[in-house]
């Protein structure tokens, strides 16, 4: 089963920025643990998922995103996430993790407010 | 369920839900649902799926069965698992489920939210051993 | 179909087509089918669903069921219809469906498409005395 | 079982442009059908329809292009399709259609082309 350009990985001013160009259901969402795994155990503190090609995410994708963060603010780091459609605002919204975990509009302003 | 249009069995696999994320979708879009309302029940079909095969099924051999009813004004969807031999739905596991959750938790909000989601929601055993979970959706127009 | 991994049943109505194209695009689009290949397998299937309710029920209470098996590099799928009552199926009629085909005409492109988006094509007779169509698909890498 | 927006008629140059807002499927088939022969009892002459929107097309929607076209024609008329993505033109040329029925790449050549 191809899982080909689920997400891509870039650099901007020493923060890891991750694209995602697939929907976040659980299917996706293991791959995306997996890449954060990776970036904790490589010592990266700063992370920014870009979240502009998603259009749905369930609770499963959203708790991989709210575990990482809280990890990487033990170390003094943290993930932040950007561009989030309506219904992902409001899916983080219900289940109360945008009072964890920050959100921002653009990506320039998650990059700025770290 | 009195006229049940659709029946949809796939592998208990995280996989094919990506599948019936789509039709779900498409059909909602048909019957003339919201945009914000099919985000919706898309979202809360995708947990109680979700919960079947994470927690409901013993293993990707086993089936998950959706029956999806279309009647004039109302989508109702029963989702069937296999379960896995562990009495789980109880009052107090329950309660406990949801006196637990937390925002700053990573897991334990799939129920929470389609419940919230969804215009009646319904758990029971069913004859197999596992988990009937029946939701509807009602057309607001 | 040695291991037969989705079952779908719809009633005999073009409006569920839609969202079992969508179901069928999304489920190869995850199997790394290409944009070209998807679009065919999307043509193909409605084509045999569409004479599955058009040609091959006495009504929308009619039910259409699609079984559709995943294995490595091949997704094959069977359409199994009902049947009216009436035996089409023969050498002579399909020759006579062939020879009439003409671009000019409004109908009678459905077989010749679907034989030609598919890698194989088989018809036949099922028990219920409808119309079983099955195809494959194969992954070019 | 709601049907909006399918289809957008519109006017140029005494053209009537039919502008398909849904995949054209037998289900949005037979209302295309429905305004195409409602344009045919108006005695309308030259139709365009344009396929922009559109990202999948069967036999039985063709087939219906094909029947109103040959129709407009023996009235000195015609109708003609314009914006095609590649799978529809290929789904044109598989049924030998684009031989019967006059195909554009923009909707000003088609205009122009009466
Ligand atoms: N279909 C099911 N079969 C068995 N147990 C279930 C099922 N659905 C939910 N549960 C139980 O309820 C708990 C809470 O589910 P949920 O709120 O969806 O959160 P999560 O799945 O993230 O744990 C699960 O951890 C599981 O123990
Ligand atoms: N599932 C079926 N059951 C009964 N008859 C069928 C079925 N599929 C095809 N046919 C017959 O074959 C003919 C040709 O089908 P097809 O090539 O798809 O063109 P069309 O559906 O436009 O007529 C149909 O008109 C019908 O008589």
């Amino acid at each position: 089963m191809a899982k080909t350009d689920l997400m891509m990985l870039r650099e901007d001013s020493g923060i890891k920025i991750i694209e995602i160009k697939t929907d976040l259901s659980s299917y996706a969402a293991s791959d995306l643990r997996k890449m954060l795994e990776m970036l904790l155990e490589q010592k990266v503190d700063k992370v920014i998922v870009n979240l502009h090609q998603v259009h749905h995410i369930n609770s499963t994708a959203v708790g991989a995103l709210v575990g990482v963060a809280k990890r990487l603010r033990q170390n003094g780091g943290d993930l932040k996430i950007c561009e989030l459609a309506d219904n992902l605002t409001r899916t983080f919204n219900l289940i109360g993790a945008s009072t964890v975990i920050e959100i921002y509009e653009s990506e320039n302003s998650a990059i700025t407010a770290f | 369920m009195e006229r049940t249009c659709i029946k949809l069995n796939i592998p208990s696999d995280v996989f094919y839900l990506e599948p019936v994320r789509a039709f779900i979708g498409n059909l909602a879009q048909h019957l003339g649902f919201s945009r914000k309302r099919i985000a919706d029940i898309q979202l809360a079909v995708d947990e109680i799926c979700n919960n079947a095969v994470n927690h409901g099924s013993v293993s990707t051999e086993a089936v998950i069965s959706l029956q999806i009813s279309v009647r004039a004004q109302v989508l109702e969807i029963l989702v069937q698992d296999a379960g896995t031999g562990v009495d789980w739905l109880t009052p107090e596991r329950l309660s406990e489920i949801e006196a637990n959750r937390s925002p700053k938790n990573e897991s334990g909000h799939g129920i929470f939210l389609s419940k919230l989601l969804t215009d009646t929601y319904e758990m029971r055993y069913n004859a197999e051993g596992g988990t009937d979970v029946r939701v509807t959706f009602y057309q607001e127009n």
